[in-house]
């Protein structure tokens, strides 16, 4: 699904648990994310500290939009 | 009674002229122009081409809308029995040209076509969509690709079942077709792994699909200038779930309007993805489509706008052509939508 | 290792009181082969009775639910005897004199998983894609006994041996004929090869055998091939039926035993031989289910490819689906190892031909031979006569609801014919 | 802690009957029956299972019954993860794509042909684990008795 995104032209990033999986897709911009069920969030933190982490992964994932890639390119948090 | 044909060349093939003469646009002349001849003759009065199009490679190209637009309707009136066009060997453009046009006329008016050129012809990439015969790298190859075409056009007018394309002439189109080749498989796999293990040239007969990529777009120059969509595989809907989408080989995708939502409550939306649990999800469904954050980050000016829909599947055993499809689908609505960038989430 | 076929061409079959092979037919007496069959504990214990038939080509026949396919033949001189392990001692096979009945086999039919045996037509479009049907078929259809339902694997094995023991019987009338036509086969010692043929290069085949578990397995010598490691064997080895076949599902691309016996990568290797490459040997492997067990499998088989110092193999494949993963590791790990791979495989691209064909790919196997699309689909007409049952052909493998229309044809893919697209390569028919 | 290879660590999903029937308490391993779900929801479930970590022990596609034939699957990952395998992956994205490539078949099984589909996926599956399935079948039928 990515790379039909990619294909039209729009600069896509994957964020996604399973980084592998997002390698065979055909992501080039991946994040990686906490987990299968909540990709985007930590159930066990207190909510202020779970938007926080969530903040600090969308930022990594703007950054990402924000940065030339060659190939497919994991950008850890 | 013959089938009627309409044929469709270039500048150089009507002996207007080569590059120089590449501008000129459409015309519209009886019987069969140049190559026309060698088809004809082929075809020994079943089938006869009773117009022939001439236009210039250059006019094609940089007027396409025009052009397609005034062929059609000349095909359209005519309404030949069949469309023939080219072949353009390794001329670029006169390929693109024919393989464009021949598509064209094939979608929009029903009627069966036909194109021939070199298989590294730019026009070549449409082989899935059309027939091409594959041809020689230059002109001097006429005489051999004028009867393949001829009889693959006849077969076609005809309605003949079509072999397969190492046996009709024309380029593998990704549809497997079978056929009794002369010698026994084994035979076959003893003379491709000699020629192997003597660096010869050898043709796999099934070539193994490619490992698609495409390559990255350029990166957002600007992140407080852009509109940025948040897509998911992990099914985030409305609650209650309005579309029915699937919990699992979900049959289509949801595009839900986002204006004024600044956080995804559990009271209001939910997961319907049935391949992980979902508790997690439902609570809190910012977890899988990050509304919340994107729009502290619009507040804040980091990005200039979340695009004010989001488009969700479930990624839980959709078919990967489908899965494909949608995403090619909104993709579209995403690209007219003006959105500059997408986060897409999966979980 | 050096063994000479001795061929007589079969071209026609009578039942009759005496046993015997005379000018090119085949005299056979029903009783006395099912006497032979019921000589094995089994075969009584689980096959109510035998019935007998033949098939000729061009014949409007069509048999069906096709189990095994055995070409007559029987060892003359040299150690052993035919089908090692199973019906002789397992002594080691494949060299001295073996006698063929040639033109001709042995067809077993009737229902084990009734659904997945498939079909020989003797006569029209059917016919183009199996080679039995150019053949002169002694067919055996079997009756099981009752309660084979809850002991299926015990009915299988008793069709299966007796089958080879019609093959045995009828083979035994070969012994003392004077052949039509001789052929000599040999390989040499690794060094020898070296020494006969220095400048072509060392060529092996890989060959790969059905293994996943009952109603899908392949014995040699005798032993389940699940439970072997990959190994060597000389290829004269395989003529005198050192592998057979247990597997009944998947009609167009299950090696018969007849398959095995007549492996055509063995004959077409044979026949360069010492003129374009150095045949050294061949290298069996499983397909089993396991999925260590493929890893295994694949390591050792790439293993002894560079041990034996090989410059390319081929390698075949049997059956559908799982088999592609080990097809494709084989290839991927063999090539690794600098050896070059010729792969022969058959497709499932869809009815309409535009699927992925194969469950796996990789870029180094880029030399393919197809037995063709089994998903494409064919119209078989009415037979005058059936040998077997055509209650299962709705549900043999490839045929469709509604695939026996009333007319007597059937609409189906190109699955449920008997060795329609063979992934060693049998046939002629290719896709592209 | 079940290791890796271990029979303790093998998590069979099955939606055949015969498996629970002929295997249930019969070895260390652990049956989950789910009778309700199709074949290919069965290959979803393992895949997603492989995605999430666990460790695929068997093919999907074992058998050459085809996956419009039969509506039977038993597939065997690991109970506990360890760690993505990216090779099992794609053989389950793989698997999932063969099985959506055939035409599907309006057929109406009778029980004594479901009964032979039960007993083909059931054989397989213990012949890949070295289960002896004839003593399965017995067993299983003295009970039933």
């Amino acid at each position: 699904m990515v790379k039909e995104i990619e294909r039209a032209g729009i600069p896509v990033v994957h964020m996604c648990t399973v980084t592998p999986i997002s390698m065979t897709v055909g992501a080039n911009r991946i994040v990686p994310t906490i987990a299968i069920p909540h990709p985007l969030g930590n159930p066990a933190l207190p909510p202020e500290e779970e938007k926080a982490l969530r903040r600090k992964l969308v930022s990594r994932a703007l950054e990402a939009l924000t940065t030339e890639v060659e190939d497919q390119t994991i950008f850890e948090v | 009674m013959s089938y009627k044909v309409v044929h469709y060349i270039n500048q150089f093939f009507a002996n207007i002229g080569g590059e120089e003469m590449a501008h000129i646009e459409p015309e519209l002349r009886d019987g069969f122009v140049g190559p026309g001849m060698a088809l004809n003759n082929a075809w020994k009065g079943e089938a006869e081409i009773v117009k022939t199009i001439v236009c210039g490679d250059s006019y094609f190209a940089e007027h396409e809308a025009a052009a397609k637009e005034k062929i059609l309707g000349w095909v359209k009136e005519i309404k030949p029995d069949f469309f023939i066009a080219g072949p353009a060997f390794n001329a670029g453009r006169y390929g693109y040209a024919c393989a464009t046009i021949a598509c064209a006329v094939q979608d929009e008016l029903g009627i069966p076509v036909l194109t021939g050129m070199y298989e590294e012809n730019p026009g070549a990439d449409m082989k899935n969509k059309i027939l091409i015969v594959a041809t020689a790298n230059s002109a001097a190859g006429m005489r051999k690709a004028a009867p393949v075409m001829a009889a693959l056009a006849l077969k076609m007018m005809k309605g003949e079942k079509i072999g397969a394309s190492c046996e009709e002439g024309y380029m593998p189109n990704g549809i497997r077709k079978n056929f009794f080749e002369k010698e026994i498989g084994a035979k076959r796999a003893v003379n491709m792994l000699v020629n192997k293990l003597n660096d010869k040239p050898f043709t796999t007969e099934y070539p193994m699909p490619s490992f698609d990529r495409v390559a990255p777009n350029p990166a957002i120059k600007d992140l407080s200038k852009a509109t940025i969509a948040l897509c998911t595989s992990g099914g985030i809907v409305p609650k209650g779930n309005p579309d029915h989408i699937e919990s699992s080989s979900a049959s289509h995708y949801g595009e839900y309007d986002i204006t004024g939502v600044d956080d995804l409550t559990s009271d209001k939306y939910e997961t319907a993805h049935g391949g992980y649990d979902p508790v997690y999800a439902n609570e809190d469904p910012d977890r899988v489509l990050p509304v919340d954050v994107m729009r502290e980050f619009e507040k804040e000016g980091k990005i200039g706008k979340l695009h004010n829909i989001f488009y969700t599947t479930v990624g839980n055993g959709t078919a990967v052509a489908s899965a494909k499809a949608f995403a090619a689908e909104y993709a579209q609505k995403l690209l007219q939508a003006g959105v500059h960038a997408v986060i897409m989430t999966s979980t | 290792m050096k063994l000479e076929l001795g061929f007589t061409q079969i071209n026609d079959i009578q039942f009759s009181k005496e046993c015997k092979v005379d000018n090119g037919t085949l005299y056979v007496d029903p009783e006395a082969v099912k006497a032979f069959m019921y000589e094995d504990d089994d075969v009584k214990a689980w096959v109510k009775d035998f019935t007998f038939d033949v098939a000729k080509p061009g014949e409007s026949v069509r048999i069906t639910p096709v189990k095994d396919v055995i070409e007559p033949r029987v060892k003359v001189e040299g150690p052993g005897g035919v089908f090692p392990g199973v019906i002789s001692k397992v002594d080691t096979v494949g060299s001295g004199k073996t006698h063929v009945l040639r033109g001709m086999a042995v067809v077993t039919a009737g229902k084990i998983v009734g659904f997945q045996e498939g079909i020989i037509d003797m006569s029209g479009p059917g016919a183009d894609y199996t080679p039995f049907s150019k053949l002169n078929n002694f067919v055996v259809v079997a009756e099981p006994a009752d309660g084979y339902q809850d002991n299926k694997h015990e009915y299988e094995h008793a069709v299966r041996i007796a089958g080879l023991r019609a093959a045995t019987f009828i083979g035994e009338l070969a012994r003392d004929l004077t052949p039509d036509e001789t052929q000599v086969f040999e390989t040499y010692g690794i060094k020898e090869g070296i020494e006969k043929f220095p400048d072509l290069p060392r060529v092996a085949y890989v060959h790969m055998l059905q293994s996943q578990g009952l109603l899908h397995d392949t014995y040699v010598y005798g032993v389940d091939a699940k439970r072997t490691l990959t190994t060597i064997l000389n290829p004269t080895e395989t003529m005198d039926g050192a592998i057979i076949s247990g597997n009944c599902v998947s009609a167009c691309d299950k090696n018969t035993t007849y398959h095995h016996e007549n492996n055509p990568v063995v004959k077409s290797l044979f026949e360069a031989h010492g003129k374009t490459l150095n045949y050294v040997c061949n290298i069996i492997t499983n397909e089993n289910v396991y999925l260590a067990d493929k890893q295994r499998s694949s390591d050792w088989t790439a293993k002894l490819c560079r041990l034996l110092d090989l410059d390319g193999v081929i390698v075949s494949q049997e059956g559908f689906g799982n088999p592609d993963t080990d097809l494709i590791m084989n290839t991927k790990k063999i090539e690794l190892q600098g050896v070059k791979t010729t792969i022969i495989t058959d497709e499932y691209a869809g009815q309409d031909g535009k699927s992925q064909s194969l469950a796996d790919a990789d870029p180094l196997a880029d030399a393919v031979v197809t037995g063709g699309n089994a998903n494409e689909v064919i119209v078989l007409p009415k037979m005058d006569k059936v040998i077997g049952m055509l209650d299962y052909v709705d549900v043999i493998a490839g045929g469709h609801a509604g695939s026996l229309r009333p007319d007597g044809t059937i609409e189906a893919e190109l699955q449920v014919i008997t060795g329609a697209t063979n992934e060693m390569g049998f046939n002629r028919l290719s896709a592209r | 802690m079940a290791t890796m290879g271990n029979e303790r660590d093998f998590l069979i999903l099955t939606n055949n009957p015969l498996v629970p029937a002929c295997m249930e308490g019969k070895g260390k391993y652990t049956i989950r029956f789910c009778p309700e779900k199709s074949y290919r929801e069965i290959l979803v479930m393992a895949r997603d299972m492989v995605y999430a970590g666990h460790t695929l022990y068997t093919h999907p596609l074992s058998g050459s019954v085809k996956p419009n034939e039969t509506p039977y699957k038993s597939v065997i990952v690991s109970v506990e993860p360890h760690g993505f395998d990216s090779d099992q992956g794609e053989i389950m994205a793989n698997a999932i794509a063969v099985f959506d490539k055939f035409t599907p078949i309006g057929w109406n099984l009778n029980e004594r042909i479901l009964a032979d589909f039960q007993l083909i996926d059931y054989t397989l599956l213990a012949g890949a684990i070295n289960f002896d399935a004839a003593a399965g079948i017995s067993n299983q039928s003295t009970r039933r008795e």
